[in-house]
């Protein structure tokens, strides 16, 4: 089956909103992409995306604000690092890198969250449900 | 014969044709448009509103893709694509040959043939002709 | 340095004159030109239809055999520089294609190969270009570029599409006198010389008037990159004299 | 603890959301969960009887806990938040499920947006039994404003703020107030001389106790939330003392120093020591550094003493309560469209350089030359550099088709046979009055010619337009002597830095992003910062005023409440799992942790934490709990996605 699950994390002021934006625009993309609303993506804590790998997601998507505007000044830059670090780790673990993706979509960007979605969706559908345990 | 020219474009070609504006800046830009019977603005126009004459017009014939108005247009849309869709439309489905039809290479003066450069001639064989 | 050099049909031909200069300039220049070994006809027009992959398959043919010596392709036709960088262009960036034109290929092409026109060469080459020079005449130049060189934007050798400004900063450089006229970009008229002699009377016909709206009383001569626009204007008006800017080039390091 | 009793009431939003999603089948699933009580779909959520549903539910059956499945949180949470609280509940025991903006309307497949609907209000419903009460805390307000911007907007809005009794800082970068309003010289399509309805604000500003005008300013730094910002401003170096300047103009006489000057755009000079226009506001000079050469005749000349050559920029600092942006707009330029030939001949203007020649106060005193000559025929040209990919402006300006209408009207009043034509691709007279006035002009003999134009040369001392006129279609070289290019409006590059360091969101066309299109047009994404004029997209005189109104009514509504509720989203260490290894306290943006070295772990200000949160997910101990978003309440939700079905 070509059914993916995902895990996606959307920080309120940013990606959140250009989710929103999205919707309002009616534009149209992959239904696997099921959002967690956290007030900033320095929230997520690398133990929530180990978590949900191995309760069974083919992918995790983490949605933030460009460097630079972020809300909360500089949560984003943490993740940044976080998740830099994380995928090492996942590689060691024996996940493909790419099943983690971290994202900067501004709440302007409805469009282009609709592009980045469809792109990761079509990604983890490539790479096939994680066999992880 | 009896055919979709839009369908038929949209088959070869992904140019936005529908964002057109038809603000005309296409037509005014073309060193050449004042030859045509349409000018390429009147033709998109017709060609969104799926007239088949487009094709019996000679403007497709004569754009000769210098994307002087690609570069002007308001809304990124690539005439000169739009004029070579239309062209394999007509070589594909009307004759193969527009210019052993109508053109009469005879006709062509001796000494342009034997001094012009050779790309000129094969450009005029690509886009007269499908093989 | 050493390049692989891609004349074209036309610079084997009726462009003699064009092709014997670059090499003749580049000899001087210190500029080592090797013919690419296989060359194919680089299709003269770009046809980007979305069902006909083989309308850039002689593009991509000569960048597969750049690719097999390994080096940077040089060339100096318009047509062919401009037909072979958006071939390339269109064949990295729509999957699609890739993969369609991929199976006509005997191997794909692996990275995007370095397309250089020649007078990007000269460019860095502008000081030892000037002490070369043996004479200067007292002519005012009107550099035209055509159609070719300039679009698409973004890809093309000279960005600005309507007021270019490359070729003129290499000759005021050399102590010339540069006409700035308006119809620099304007399109020669191409083929149509075959099928509507009068357009490309007419084309030519607004070009001259530009270029003289601009020299007003100056000495004028005009020079060319392309041997199309070089055909056009020589044979449709014979108020200015037209050289390849190479082939001017030449005369003044020659001092004849 | 006592039961948790949840209540699932799932909208219909008209067809919006029913439409797509099986709404039964999503209550049907959702009743099958632990802890429901209740699951209901309604056609209206939102609307009266909608919320006296759930009021009626909570009290029945004792609901301890409501899900809401319907649209944003960002549009309704805090509606639903008021609901539950009018029914006795607090309000943080709420949970929304977004099945509008990120299920129905983005999903073509019903049956995987219904499928995603039953998955999202689950996970909301697990997190809903995991909510905890929580009490929100007031902060009393500054009841002092800063405006951003003394054009039009920010002029009307500091009017309004100040007139309502409040003290207000209004911040403008150049010299003088009056922004792009006072270059004009009538205005659409009334007609009303531009100058004269505006400097009489202008006058009223500096008269007005209540505000503190502050020119020839920029906001360096801003920091804190609602009710409590500290904005850092430079005041930049004059070099005239303002409280000692007469603007006799005897330093500006004697100055040397020619340049372009920017309120003239560029077409009459001025000198390094120098007021922008005569009205200026306030009446002093100043003096430009980066022109002066620093000779001191200036000083020398100056009777009062007010000038010094070594003045230097000032930081001042200042509290406030609420913000206005009003930073306005750009005139775009032209040079990124060659082919018109602006900045190569010099008879082709853009449309506010023209405006400054029909100006009476203008370099040519309101008389239309060009090259000393008057012109025999006059060619207007829409839509430059809006409505254009190529320079990416796709957006319409809005004020443009009007203001070539007013120009070529004035150009009709005082030049009567000269040849005016008007190259447009569409004419937008949407406003009151506007079409009236298009007819006028029309009427009065300009010609409008449908086609946008290729390119402009000259021929002889003529300037040519080439254009096709596309009802005729035919070509057309129309010669002129004088060609206005109706340049749009582009947001400003300082705007760009400001919404930087005031954390604005921008729209896609870069102007400022308002909180909702239509229904929150003068709110930022910022709680507290307001926009108002050209910053959030380009707009005309009325509607700036109008939105500068709305601005101002917000912030005086704001202060009136004296007090603001700040979310207690917050962090809080549990103490006995802290180290105190200080981990986090070098993270947190605000340094709201703090180190009690008495019992040796770090504690939360609570007056500095804004809740982002990015502690709790550095503390290794697990310390750190950020309420309302805690891990557990995160991690069932993760889990919750991931339910086999």
């Amino acid at each position: 089956m070509g059914r993916v699950k995902i895990v996606g994390f959307a920080c309120n002021w940013c990606c959140y909103a250009g989710a929103d934006l999205a919707g309002t625009s009616h534009l149209k993309y992959a239904p696997e992409m099921r959002l967690i609303r956290v007030l900033c993506s320095g929230r997520i804590d690398p133990k929530f995306i180990l978590e949900a790998f191995k309760s069974g997601a083919d992918g995790v998507f983490i949605g933030a604000c460009h460097p630079g505007d972020c809300h909360y000044q500089s949560g984003n830059l943490k993740t940044i690092k976080r998740v830099m670090l994380l995928k090492k780790y996942l590689k060691q673990l024996g996940i493909e890198e790419e099943r983690l993706c971290l994202e900067f979509i501004s709440a302007s960007e409805g469009e282009r969250f609709q592009k980045v979605v469809n792109q990761f969706v079509e990604k983890i559908k490539s790479l096939g449900p994680l066999n992880w345990k | 014969m009896e055919i979709n020219i839009l369908e038929e474009f949209f088959n070869i070609c992904d140019e936005p044709i529908f964002k057109c504006i038809n603000c005309g800046v296409c037509s005014a830009s073309c060193p050449i448009s004042k030859f045509m019977e349409l000018s390429p603005q009147k033709l998109i126009f017709y060609l969104v509103n799926n007239k088949k004459e487009v094709l019996e017009k000679n403007t497709i014939w004569l754009c000769a893709s210098c994307l002087n108005c690609q570069a002007r247009c308001r809304k990124d849309i690539d005439f000169s694509r739009v004029a070579d869709a239309l062209r394999h439309i007509y070589l594909r489905e009307i004759a193969r040959k527009k210019w052993l039809l109508e053109l009469e290479i005879d006709k062509i003066k001796r000494e342009i043939l034997t001094k012009s450069p050779q790309q000129l001639f094969i450009a005029l064989q690509r886009k007269f002709a499908y093989y | 340095m050493r390049y692989l050099y891609y004349p074209g049909c036309t610079l084997k031909t009726t462009g003699k004159v064009f092709d014997d200069s670059i090499k003749e300039v580049a000899k001087v220049l210190d500029i080592e030109l090797k013919e690419l070994t296989n060359w194919y006809c680089c299709q003269a027009i770009y046809t980007p239809l979305n069902d006909a992959p083989s309308l850039i398959l002689g593009a991509m043919r000569n960048l597969i055999e750049t690719q097999r010596e390994d080096d940077k392709l040089v060339t100096a036709c318009a047509a062919c520089y401009n037909v072979l960088l958006r071939a390339q262009n269109s064949y990295f960036q729509d999957q699609l294609l890739k993969e369609r034109v991929d199976a006509y290929l005997e191997e794909e092409l692996r990275e995007r190969i370095k397309i250089i026109h020649f007078f990007e060469l000269l460019e860095e080459k502008v000081e030892l270009l000037n002490s070369l020079i043996k004479k200067r005449n007292s002519f005012s130049l009107a550099c035209y570029y055509g159609c070719l060189l300039t679009r698409p934007k973004g890809i093309a050798l000279f960005s600005n599409d309507i007021n270019p400004q490359r070729l003129e900063n290499l000759f005021s450089k050399l102590g010339f006198n540069i006409i700035d006229f308006g119809f620099k970009t304007r399109c020669c008229g191409s083929y149509l010389t075959y099928t509507k002699e009068e357009a490309v009377k007419d084309c030519v016909e607004k070009i001259v008037l530009s270029i003289e709206e601009a020299a007003g009383n100056n000495n004028c001569q005009i020079l060319t990159t392309c041997p199309l626009c070089q055909f056009n204007l020589e044979n449709y008006q014979n108020k200015y004299q037209v050289f390849y800017f190479t082939q001017f080039l030449l005369s003044l390091i020659k001092g004849d | 603890m006592a039961e948790i009793r949840i209540g699932v009431y799932v909208c219909h939003c008209g067809m919006n959301i029913a439409g797509v999603v099986d709404v039964k089948r999503v209550v049907d699933e959702i009743k099958k969960m632990k802890n429901v009580v209740v699951a209901r779909d309604y056609v209206y959520m939102c609307s009266d009887p909608g919320q006296d549903l759930i009021k009626k539910d909570i009290k029945e059956y004792n609901l301890n806990r409501v899900v809401v499945a319907s649209c944003s949180p960002r549009m309704h949470e805090p509606t639903f938040r008021n609901t539950i609280k009018e029914a006795g509940l607090n309000p943080y025991l709420l949970e929304m499920a977004n099945i509008r903006e990120q299920d129905s309307w983005v999903t073509e497949d019903k049956e995987e947006a219904t499928k995603k609907a039953i998955s999202l209000v689950r996970i909301a419903v697990l997190r809903a039994s995991l909510l905890e009460e929580l009490y929100e805390k007031e902060v009393t307000v500054i009841p002092r404003a800063l405006v951003i911007g003394g054009g039009i907007a920010g002029i009307q809005a500091a009017l309004d703020i100040a007139n309502a009794g409040y003290e207000v800082y209004l911040v403008e970068k150049e010299p003088s107030i009056g922004g792009h309003m006072a270059q004009l010289e009538k205005t659409f399509p009334t007609l009303d001389c531009s100058a004269c309805i505006l400097t009489p604000k202008m006058v009223e500003v500096t008269q007005n106790k209540n505000i503190k005008l502050m020119t020839y300013c920029e906001v360096e730094e801003v920091s804190g939330f609602v009710g409590n910002f500290k904005v850092k401003i430079r005041q930049k170096a004059r070099g005239v003392n303002p409280d000692l300047c007469t603007a006799c103009g005897s330093c500006s006489i004697i100055c040397p120093v020619y340049v372009p000057n920017e309120f003239d755009c560029g077409l009459a000079p001025r000198k390094a020591i120098y007021r922008p226009f005569p009205q200026a506001v306030p009446n002093v000079f100043t003096i430009s550094f980066k022109d002066c050469v620093q000779c001191g005749l200036c000083e020398w000349n100056c009777e009062n003493f007010a000038i010094n050559l070594n003045d230097k920029d000032k930081i001042i600092e200042i509290d406030v309560g609420a913000i206005v942006v009003a930073t306005g707009y750009e005139e775009f330029d032209p040079r990124l469209k060659p082919e018109f030939g602006y900045g190569r001949y010099k008879e082709v203007l853009t449309g506010l350089e023209f405006e400054r020649i029909l100006n009476a106060s203008g370099p040519t005193f309101g008389e239309i030359k060009i090259n000393g000559k008057v012109p025999k025929s006059i060619v207007f040209i829409h839509c430059v550099g809006s409505r254009d990919e190529q320079v990416g402006n796709p957006y319409c300006s809005r004020v443009c088709c009007m203001y070539i209408a007013k120009q070529a009207h004035l150009v009709k009043e005082r030049l009567p046979d000269c040849k005016v034509t008007v190259f447009y691709i569409d004419v937008r007279a949407f406003g009151k009055g506007f079409e009236e006035f298009y007819t006028r002009v029309k009427d009065e003999g300009v010609i409008y010619r449908r086609g946008s134009p290729s390119e402009i040369y000259k021929r002889g001392d003529k300037l040519v337009v080439r254009s096709e006129d596309t009802i005729l279609g035919e070509i057309i070289e129309e010669e002129a002597d004088l060609v206005v290019l109706g340049t749009g409006l582009v947001p400003r590059k300082e705007t760009l830095e400001l919404a930087k360091k005031l954390k604005l969101s921008l729209s896609a066309d870069n102007f400022l992003l308002e909180a909702h299109p239509k229904l929150r047009p003068v709110d930022s994404n910022i709680d507290g910062v307001y926009l108002c004029g050209c910053c959030q997209g380009p707009k005309d005189i009325p509607d700036s005023v109008a939105q500068a109104k709305g601005a101002a009514s917000s912030v005086i509504a704001l202060f009136n409440k004296r007090v603001v509720t700040v979310e207690p989203i917050q962090a809080y260490v549990r103490e006995d799992y802290c180290s105190g290894c200080h981990i986090c306290e070098g993270l947190c943006p605000y340094s709201a942790l703090e180190f009690d070295s008495e019992k040796r772990v770090m504690r939360v200000n609570e007056a500095l934490c804004r809740g982002c949160g990015v502690c709790p997910s550095a503390c290794p101990s697990g310390a750190i709990v950020m309420r309302h978003y805690t891990d557990e309440q995160i991690e069932i939700q993760v889990g919750g996605l991931l339910w086999e079905e």
